[in-house]
């Protein structure tokens, strides 16, 4: 065992631990602090895979930026603390569709595993995941998503302006 | 040398540097600032007052550790300890000499970035000091740190985008030495004064330092998200809020000031860390001089001017950069 | 003991009033006469047989001037030298007495014999200078008369 | 007047004696009113009279006796012969020669009253009268005019006599009745009058030795005969004791309001060589002084009132140009300071302090603020002690500087001259 | 005030201000090294309260609290107690058997003069009204009363009976 | 109420009942009337003549007998030309008084200035100074200045012992006579008077020993200058610097309501009680107190008090030890023990009672094989406090109205040695309203010179003459019955039985005293019921005023009775032994292990295994029952000394540690549980003890010279719990109790005195030459 696999399985637990942690915790700020350690988790795969800068994006933008917003919307708002008992009147279809996603997310996950494991590179290969290239690729091969998502923010954007904006 | 090995060393000898640099950043600043309004400033331990962090540091130590009723006692401890991390983080990029020896972890090409993500995550320890103090000054005090920081961020990464667009790089190795043709003008200040006027505001900022110390605001917040801290916990944030100033400093100096470089640097590799101390003092001691000069901001007036004056002109900058660079003016490429 | 000594005199004055309290003035006149001044023991004795607090007796006995709370001399010598005695010479005359007798008003000869007090009006002004001798009045005194007193007095005791 | 009412020992001069006083028709009004006269009668023939009381007050004594309720038993008659107003000896002149006739007088009032018990309240001084007085009084009882069922009618009456022991307030009333009861001599709250709650807080009826030595003549001859005396407002005779710088002082009885002052002093054998008269104290030092203008004055109660003073116990001390009037009156307010009883506040500090003025301007020390302040003090006592001794004592001090104040200025400009004369 | 306006002034006005604190590091610092330095006190000054004596040695304070009383910061405390001629501190029935003044509470308005009936206790001038400690700078009795005037003697005394038996002494009459 | 009065004064109406004096009459209105001699509880004299006022009465036309109206309809006033005293002139019906008049300010300008020249300039050394009435009528209405001769004022000693208690200083007195009238009137110890005459007039004592009285403390409360001040309060404080803490006496069952005036003090290092004051309760204590429950509060800061709880270690010895441990080491002993017993004494509050009783019964009682048992010492009054209880005067009973008509029996007790205030109370019934009063006791007491009928019995046999005399009053009784015996001989004074049940039925009320002197248990209980009979069958139970009242020895007997229950026989022997602030040896079973729980190493704490400190009344809250049953509470006056705790605070964390769940905050918490279980406390709660009603006379306010330094009552006025016999469906009915022979331990136990030696009077500085060692007391009369 490499050690690069050895610090994988030990990232790699330390993110499953946090995404669960965060699934299970009852303060959204507790919630909130596992996600960015998720994140945190993730920079480093990243890293390992060679793809520094997707890692330090990763983390200043998520963690260093939207999950700082997060934490500023839930103190702000004073909401760290969830309600003890579910609102079960209010979304009583909530609890059946997420297992019915979970199981369709897992029979996804086993599918593609099952039927595609050989086409995952048992080790990261070299591949330039510099900006240059990312912009590169972005901008060519992934260029409808890409402005998709840029016109999706905008109408957020937009949206969230008109909404808190005084009558 | 086992590469862990000299990690470690240098490590250790850049966390002693921050740590002495810190303790005594103090003294330089009450001495400073107190030259600066007529006074004298500590001068009864030991000679010119220079044992006074020590003294410091000793009261500290010993003060009762305290935690309020009903905190949240795991992230009241750790927000110490997650504000003076990042700040130690930071060092791990900066060249601050010629010699690869003289930086822990040389060339990263993304190194400006890694900056950029460690400045963004510092902001951590503040936040979660104010909510787990429960106490509602610290409170207010986290919750304008987060927004704070949130906003000049921008402003900061766009500064730097200016910098890293001109050096076609985001190695602070290739910033440094992009700025080395020869003579003083090759500093990116010169080229870039717009970004490094924004990238000194926005840094003022991000350390919370006058005049944008409005998370500590005494007058509105008793002491803001530190209120409730006392002792070694209130001696971390202390720490973290110097020491990033030190890593502020060492990065505008290597961004604007041409790093390392100086007279005979080549010839002598020790001069450029000598050249590099000097650089990050000076920029200190401007900063202590803004804090004896300007008043502190109206938190609204803060806000606006982050979002409604810097994002903009940091903006028009990137853009008129990019113009130049693309247009080939001499200078730009 | 005075219940003992003048029980008859004390059965007559108690019998006199229908309250024992009313008593109190005859019985220190009768205490008086026994032990020449209301003395403390005199006054407790007094408040004993009247059933009263002695302080209640010690009041009266301050109160008024004919009951002494001093040892006086074997006799009192009371001289008027209020206004209408004035008129006719008192204060003159007890000038007299205070240098016939070698002392001053209020004071009593060394030898214990005459007490010489000034007092206020004794209702004879129209036989003024007068005086009373352990209430025995003496009308119209001259210096000399009082001189014939003094050495009276003096004499029949001296026997 | 060819006879005396009161002081007839002039007449009679052994009528202390019982068989004398029964000579001169002693008793016999006694005797008439316990066999031939109700109660009720007694006290109408009185009242007829128009006896008014010869303490000083001049109330009228049968009205007195008539406040007596009828159906409280027991009552009690108290006679007061506390006699100490400076000036004044008439009932010392009556208990020492008149005994029985006080005697007799006290009877009939109790009669009168229906009480059984009758103390005679004799100034302490008065042990030689008292004895006088008890003699008399044994007198009595031996021939069965006294004691139980008198002359067989049933009627019991016992008199005991009182002495007090020095106190001039003891003259006042309700003092008397407290003293007589064993207390201090201090004068009591009216309401309740005597009358009502007196002594051990029953009715009580109390006279002067005088105006009871009025009653047994009144009771024989009628209130018509005892009218032919006096004026109509002041009806009989009264006793005027004359002291000070007269050659003859003593007591004259004369008719009320039939002579004037002047005539009393000739009376009393003018002043002594032939001095003017400065003015008279015509009741001791207790009423206003009148100055010489005031001489030709009738002496009854309301010719007195008129002229500024008043008839009081009528003890004239005439004071002719020899007498200084400051030292006058620092003796007469030497004599209240000395009887204040201390009770009230005005009287106690108030006499005090005017004392310590006389002494100061006697002394020589004293200024024309002196002489003010003594007006002062004396106005701020005035109406305002807890019995008429604290106003008597103002009545020296503001009558003697509203007739005589050039006196006192001359006391305090000539002051060092004067100190020590 | 335009946009040109409001970044003309900014670029110009800024300067200015930095210029103005930097110069300020030129000035001779104002700063008083005291204890070593001392500002001399107002020759007028009355800090230091003191406690007299008659001229026999006897105390005048009288142990009355009317200064604590009217001390508007609370910073005097009496305790008295009775005087015998056997053991006398002052005249009549009562001194101060204990007297502190914490100088720390001290405002020095001079109210605790105003209200002592004996002239007892006096402001005087004073060189440095510090000290170290809290404890020291309550000044107590012992500290605050003047020794006996020459010749008389320490309290308490033995004195004969009735010499002192009124407090407080007559006022001297007013002569003009 | 029928008679009302009308008048105006200073134009404003007022009606008041007849009889009412002008100032009065004022105060109602809230108009102050200034004066030095009056005092509302006093007989007025109209001495100091402070109070002059204009006074008018409607003009009455001689000849119609009409009131004159003017033209306007209005009625004419005719004034008097002289000021009138308002002190002694009563109310008449439209009488018109005015107290704002030019001549009524120069008048009292004049008394005072009168007053002044005799009265020292010595305020900043008088202890009245700050609280003085006449200090604050002389701001209020007196001359600026004095004309009066400085030098020429009058000097007179200033030191004057009047007894040891109190001194006298003879400048000062005004001469008003309060302290003579309290003394002659209230108390009827007629020991001061005035002596001399006019200026000279001074305050006397000549008894023997001087100021011979129990309530000498009074004189000085009273006093509208500094011219009495008490030994113990002389030159301590200034009354400004006082704090003051409203407590209740703990000295006797009267329960007098007292203010407790404390201040920081360098001695002690805090704060300490310097004096304690009488506090207004009209129903209790009026305005009086005794000397006893003056004087006797040094205890709480006497230096002997225990602060540390001690154990016994190895060597025998007591150490000082952690609560921790004490407490641990009780608790493992109490539980392990199969005979426990814990004792209380009387002076122990009642909410401390209760949780020690609930522990004895509950926590440990509960275990079936142990046996656990919780008894009141002394024994004696435990023995009847369930039949004083039920047959106790009613919950509206008022001493005030005890008068003319009504019948008081003082039975084998002497009331002013044992409950002073109640016998100034009970005094003033019969001296000035006309009670009728029979007194049976086997020695005379004070109480003797007011009693119309006197009996006199053997020593010993009280309950005998009780049984005697009640039974052969009842001829039902006397047929069924043998003979009433009469081995006992009954020294009656009277040649008619004393007591005449016809009498005795004919009587408006019928108020029983009655102590327990020189009875054992049996005896004390037989006593008690015999006179619960003759209060039955003389037709009195239930009746307000009508009742028994006992004379306890301390403040809460009735208290700690009523929590502890029903008294049981003591037994000889126990495991562990829990005595808390018990005095007596004797009420104590012999233990293996002892407990004590006290202020003071006393004689039983220093044989103990285990001592506690615990908290004395003045550092704690809480609640006493007055031997009238009347429920009181006391509030914390001076901050814990020591490591000493709240009894309560013990019991609760013993019991804790066995097992109990009790979380009490304080006394509070625990008489809401207390009301809820002991029966007849139901009802009561802080706040309703707390309350307070406007007393007349207005008393303790800032108007120091109407009613003198007392403090107003603002803690509360209790509430008195309903006797048995008061409630619906109480059928009164007591059953006889032979009374048994007198024992010898009881004949030769000490008759009461007020001052008698005990651990509390001991600690008293001023008292101590006044205490009555026990063997002293003549055991044989």
């Amino acid at each position: 065992m490499s050690p690069d696999f050895l610090l994988f399985l030990i990232i790699a637990l330390v993110a499953v631990a946090a995404a669960l942690g965060m699934l299970f915790s009852r303060s959204a700020l507790y919630a909130a602090l596992f996600l960015i350690t998720n994140f945190g988790a993730v920079a480093v795969l990243y890293l390992l895979l060679n793809a520094p800068f997707l890692a330090v994006v990763q983390v200043s933008v998520y963690a260093g930026a939207i999950m700082v917003l997060f934490l500023f919307v839930i103190m702000l708002l004073g909401a760290e603390r969830l309600g003890r008992e579910p609102e079960a009147a209010a979304m009583r279809w909530q609890r059946p569709l997420a297992i019915v996603l979970a199981v369709v997310l897992i029979v996804q996950a086993v599918y593609v595993f099952a039927t595609r494991a050989s086409a995952v590179p048992a080790v990261a290969q070299a591949i330039d995941a510099g900006p240059l290239n990312i912009g590169k690729t972005l901008i060519n091969s992934y260029l409808l998503p890409f402005e998709v998502i840029a016109i999706v923010l905008l109408a957020a954007m937009i949206g969230a302006v008109v909404l808190t904006r005084d009558k | 040398m086992n590469p862990i090995l000299e990690a470690l060393v240098k490590s250790v000898g850049i966390l002693v540097v921050a740590l002495a640099g810190f303790a005594y950043m103090t003294w330089v600043e009450r001495k400073f600032i107190s030259r600066l309004q007529a006074r004298i400033g500590p001068n009864r331990a030991g000679p010119f007052g220079l044992l006074q962090p020590v003294a410091d540091g000793i009261k500290l130590i010993f003060k009762e550790s305290i935690t309020p009723a009903n905190a949240d006692v795991l992230v009241y401890f750790l927000a110490p300890v997650v504000a003076v991390i990042p700040a130690l983080v930071l060092f791990a990029v900066i060249p601050f000499g010629s010699d690869p020896a003289f930086q822990l972890a040389s060339n990263i090409n993304v190194g400006a970035l890694y900056v950029m993500a460690v400045l963004g995550v510092g902001i951590y320890g503040m936040i979660l000091a104010g909510w787990s103090s429960n106490n509602k000054y610290a409170l207010l005090g986290g919750l304008r740190a987060s927004a704070q920081v949130i906003s000049y961020e921008l402003g900061l990464g766009l500064a730097v985008l200016s910098v890293i667009m001109m050096a076609s790089s985001a190695s602070l190795n290739d910033i440094v030495a992009y700025q080395q043709p020869g003579n003083i003008l090759g500093w990116l200040i010169f080229r870039q004064p717009v970004a490094a006027v924004i990238f000194a505001i926005t840094a003022l900022a991000e350390l919370a330092r006058a005049p944008f110390d409005l998370v500590e605001a005494e007058q509105e917040l008793t002491a803001g998200f530190m209120t409730e801290y006392g002792g070694m916990k209130f001696a971390l944030f202390y720490m973290s809020e110097y020491v990033k100033m030190i890593g502020m400093s060492a990065l505008f100096v290597t961004f604007f000031l041409g790093g390392w470089s100086g007279p005979f640097v080549n010839e002598a590799p020790v001069l450029s860390l000598v050249y590099f101390a000097i650089k990050v003092l000076a920029c200190l001691l401007v900063m202590v001089w803004v804090r004896a000069t300007l008043p502190r901001f109206r938190y609204d007036k803060l806000m606006g001017f982050g979002w409604k004056v810097l994002l903009p002109v940091g903006l028009v900058n990137v853009v008129v950069t990019a113009l130049l660079i693309v247009a080939g003016v001499p200078g730009y490429k | 003991m005075l219940k003992e000594k003048r029980a008859p005199d004390i059965e007559k004055t108690l019998a006199k009033y229908p309250s024992r309290r009313s008593a109190v003035m005859p019985l220190l006149y009768i205490a008086q006469e026994e032990y020449g001044y209301c003395d403390d023991s005199a006054i407790r004795e007094v408040a004993e047989i009247l059933g009263l607090d002695p302080t209640e007796v010690k009041s009266i006995v301050g109160f008024y001037t004919m009951f002494y709370e001093e040892p006086t001399g074997q006799y009192v010598i009371d001289v008027c030298d209020d206004l209408p005695c004035a008129l006719r010479g008192a204060d003159e005359f007890v000038s007299h007495c205070e240098r016939k007798l070698g002392v001053k008003a209020g004071q009593t000869t060394p030898d214990g014999k005459f007490t010489l007090r000034t007092v206020m009006c004794i209702a004879a002004c129209d036989r003024a200078p007068v005086a009373q001798v352990n209430t025995e009045y003496r009308y119209a005194l001259t210096p000399e008369s009082f001189d014939q007193m003094i050495d009276e007095l003096r004499e029949r005791d001296g026997k | 007047m060819d006879k005396h009412v009161l002081l007839r020992d002039l007449d009679a001069p052994n009528i202390r004696e019982l068989a004398v006083y029964e000579a001169n028709d002693g008793y016999a009004a006694w005797r008439r009113a316990l066999t031939d006269m109700k109660p009720e009668e007694v006290v109408a023939v009185v009242k007829d009279s128009g006896l008014r009381g010869r303490g000083g007050a001049g109330f009228p004594a049968g009205l007195k006796w008539s406040f007596i309720p009828r159906d409280i038993f027991p009552k009690y008659v108290v006679v007061n012969g506390d006699e100490s107003e400076a000036g004044t000896f008439k009932d010392h002149q009556l208990l020492d020669n008149n005994p029985h006739q006080v005697i007799e007088g006290t009877a009939l009032c109790a009669y009168a009253v229906q009480a059984n018990t009758a103390y005679i309240y004799l100034r302490g001084e008065f042990l030689e009268p008292s004895r006088t007085l008890q003699k008399a009084i044994d007198e009595a009882y031996a021939a069965g005019l006294l004691g139980r069922n008198i002359l067989g009618t049933g009627y019991n009456l016992d008199i005991h006599i009182h002495l007090g022991a020095g106190a001039y307030i003891c003259g006042e009333e309700t003092a008397l009745l407290s003293s007589l009861e064993g207390q201090l001599g201090q004068p009591r709250l009216r309401p309740p009058f005597p009358a009502v709650q007196g002594l051990y807080a029953k009715p009580t009826v109390i006279n002067n030795v005088e105006t009871l030595a009025n009653v047994p003549p009144i009771v024989l001859n009628g209130a018509q005969w005892y009218r032919q005396f006096g004026t109509e407002k002041s009806p009989g005779t009264k006793i005027f004791c004359v002291s000070g710088r007269v050659n003859k002082p003593g007591n004259y009885e004369l008719p009320l309001g039939q002579h004037t002052i002047r005539e009393l002093i000739e009376m009393a054998g003018g002043t002594i060589n032939n001095r003017p008269v400065k003015g008279v104290l015509p009741a001791g030092s207790s009423a206003p002084i009148l100055p010489a203008s005031a001489l030709d004055t009738k002496l009854d109660y309301e010719s007195m009132q008129a002229a500024g003073s008043l008839l009081g116990s009528a003890s004239f001390v005439i004071l002719d140009d020899t007498v200084d009037i400051v030292w006058a009156a620092r003796k007469m307010v030497r004599f209240f300071k000395h009887e204040s009883c201390g009770k009230c506040t005005p009287c106690r500090e108030g006499t005090h302090w005017a004392m310590n003025l006389y002494d100061k301007i006697i002394s020589g020390k004293g200024s024309l603020h002196d002489v003010d302040m003594l007006a002062e003090v004396a106005n701020s006592m005035a109406g305002k002690c807890f019995c008429l001794l604290g106003e008597f004592a103002t009545s020296p001090i503001l009558s003697t500087l509203k007739h005589f104040r050039p006196e006192y200025e001359k006391w305090v400009s000539e002051s060092g001259a004067l100190a020590g004369a | 005030m335009s946009i040109t306006d409001k970044v003309v002034a900014v670029v110009t006005k800024i300067p200015v201000g930095f210029a103005t604190v930097l110069k300020t590091l030129f000035r001779k610092p104002v700063t008083v090294q005291y204890p070593e330095q001392t500002k001399p006190m107002s020759a007028r000054f009355r800090g230091r309260h003191h406690l007299k004596r008659y001229d026999d040695g006897l105390e005048k304070c009288i142990g009355c609290a009317l200064c604590a009383a009217a001390c508007p910061a609370d910073a005097i405390y009496v305790e008295a107690a009775e005087n015998t001629n056997e053991e006398r501190y002052s005249p009549g029935e009562r001194y101060a058997k204990t007297y502190e003044i914490n100088m720390l509470r001290c405002i020095f308005c001079g109210y605790c003069e105003d209200a002592c009936p004996t002239n007892a206790i006096v402001l005087e001038p004073i060189e440095f009204p510090t000290g170290y400690t809290r404890d020291g700078m309550i000044y107590v009795k012992d500290m605050l009363l003047e020794p006996p005037p020459a010749g008389a003697p320490a309290t308490p005394q033995q004195t004969p009976a009735g010499k002192y038996d009124r407090a407080i002494l007559p006022f001297p009459p007013i002569t003009d | 109420m029928a008679d009302l009065v009308n008048l105006t004064i200073d134009g404003r109406a007022v009606a008041v009942p007849k009889g009412t004096v002008i100032v009065d009459a004022a105060k109602k209105l809230g108009i102050d009337i200034p004066v030095f001699c009056y005092h509302p509880k006093l007989k007025p004299v109209g001495m100091c003549r402070m109070c002059l006022v204009e006074v008018g009465t409607p003009r009455v036309d001689p000849a119609t007998k009409q009131v004159v109206k003017d033209d306007a309809g209005n009625v004419v006033i005719a004034w008097m030309p002289k000021l009138q005293t308002a002190c002694t002139t009563t109310v008449s019906e439209g009488m018109s008084v005015r107290t704002n008049t030019p001549q009524v300010a120069d008048a009292r300008e004049d008394i005072l200035e009168f007053l002044l020249t005799s009265h020292p300039l010595d305020c900043p050394v008088c202890d009245k100074g700050g609280e003085c009435p006449l200090q604050n009528l002389t701001m209020g209405y007196g001359p600026g200045m004095s004309r009066f001769d400085y030098e020429a004022k009058q000097r007179n000693d200033k030191h004057v012992p009047l007894g040891d208690l109190i001194f006298l200083d003879r400048e000062r007195c005004i001469q008003c006579g309060r302290c003579v009238r309290f003394q002659d009137d209230v108390a009827g110890d007629p020991v001061l008077q005035f002596h001399e005459r006019g200026r000279h007039m001074e305050i006397v004592t000549f008894s023997d020993p001087p100021f011979d009285s129990y309530f000498s403390g009074n004189t000085t409360d009273i006093c509208p200058v500094g011219a009495l001040t008490t030994a113990d309060f002389r030159f301590k404080a200034r009354p400004w610097e006082l704090a003051s803490s409203q407590s209740v006496c703990l000295h006797c069952p009267v329960g007098c309501n007292i203010t407790l005036n404390t201040r920081l003090e360098t001695r002690t290092g805090g704060y300490e009680i310097k004096r304690v004051m009488p506090r207004q309760n009209e129903q209790v204590n009026e305005i009086w107190m005794c000397d006893k429950g003056r004087f006797v509060h040094h205890f709480t800061r006497a230096a002997d008090r225990l602060k540390i709880p001690l154990v016994r270690d190895a060597s025998g010895q007591l150490v000082e030890t952690s609560w921790e441990e004490a407490l641990t080491r009780v608790a493992g002993k109490l539980g392990a023990g199969a005979a426990v017993a814990g004792v209380i004494g009387d002076r122990i509050p009642n909410e401390d009672a209760f949780l020690f009783a609930q522990l004895f019964r509950d926590t440990l009682g509960r275990a079936d094989r142990r046996q656990a048992g919780v008894f009141v010492s002394p024994r004696v009054p435990a023995a009847y406090a369930d039949i004083a209880r039920d047959y106790g005067i009613g919950a509206t009973a008022d001493f005030k109205t005890l008068g003319k008509g009504d019948v008081i029996l003082i039975v084998n007790g002497d009331l002013e040695e044992s409950a002073p205030v109640w016998f100034l109370r009970l005094r003033q019934a019969i001296v000035e309203r006309g009670a009728t009063l029979i007194v049976a006791h086997f020695d005379s007491a004070k109480l003797d010179r007011y009693a119309s009928r006197i009996a006199r019995y053997e020593i010993g046999q009280a309950a005998q003459w009780a049984e005697a005399q009640i039974r052969s009053q009842i001829t039902e009784h006397r047929a069924q019955d043998a003979a009433p015996n009469t081995q006992y001989a009954i020294r009656d004074t009277q040649d008619a039985p004393l007591l005449d049940l016809e009498q005795l039925k004919g009587a408006r009320n019928l108020l029983i005293v009655f102590g327990d002197e020189k009875l054992n248990e049996a005896g004390a209980r037989s006593l008690a019921r015999s006179l619960a009979n003759l209060l039955i069958l003389a037709g009195h139970a239930g009746k307000p005023n009508s009742g028994l009242l006992p004379l306890y020895l301390h403040a809460n007997t009735q208290g700690v009775c009523d929590m502890v229950g029903a008294a049981a026989e003591l037994p000889e022997q126990v495991d562990v032994a829990w005595l808390i602030g018990v005095g007596n040896p004797d009420d104590t079973p012999k233990a293996r292990f002892t407990i004590v729980q006290d202020l003071f190493l006393t004689d039983l704490a220093a044989r103990a295994d285990v001592v506690l400190p615990a908290l004395s009344f003045a550092e704690r809250d809480g609640t006493f029952t007055s031997g009238d049953r009347r429920v009181q509470r006391f509030y914390r006056a001076l901050p814990p000394l020591g490591q000493a705790k709240p009894d309560w605070w013990i019991i609760q964390e013993v019991a804790r540690r066995l097992g109990a769940g009790w979380r009490y905050s304080g006394a509070e918490s625990i008489f809401a549980d207390l009301t809820a279980t002991v029966p007849g406390y139901a009802g009561l709660s802080y706040p309703l003890l707390s309350q307070t009603v406007e007393q007349w006379p207005p008393m303790g306010r800032a108007d120091l010279y109407y009613g003198g330094t007392v403090y107003d009552n603002t803690g509360g006025l209790g509430a008195r719990y309903p006797a048995g016999v008061e409630k619906t469906g109480f059928t009164p009915q007591v059953e006889w109790l032979p009374a048994p022979e007198p024992s010898i331990d009881a004949l030769s136990r000490p008759s009461r005195r007020l001052y008698q030696d005990g651990e509390l009077i001991r600690r008293s500085g001023v008292l101590t030459g006044h205490i009555i060692r026990s063997d002293t007391i003549p055991v044989i009369p």
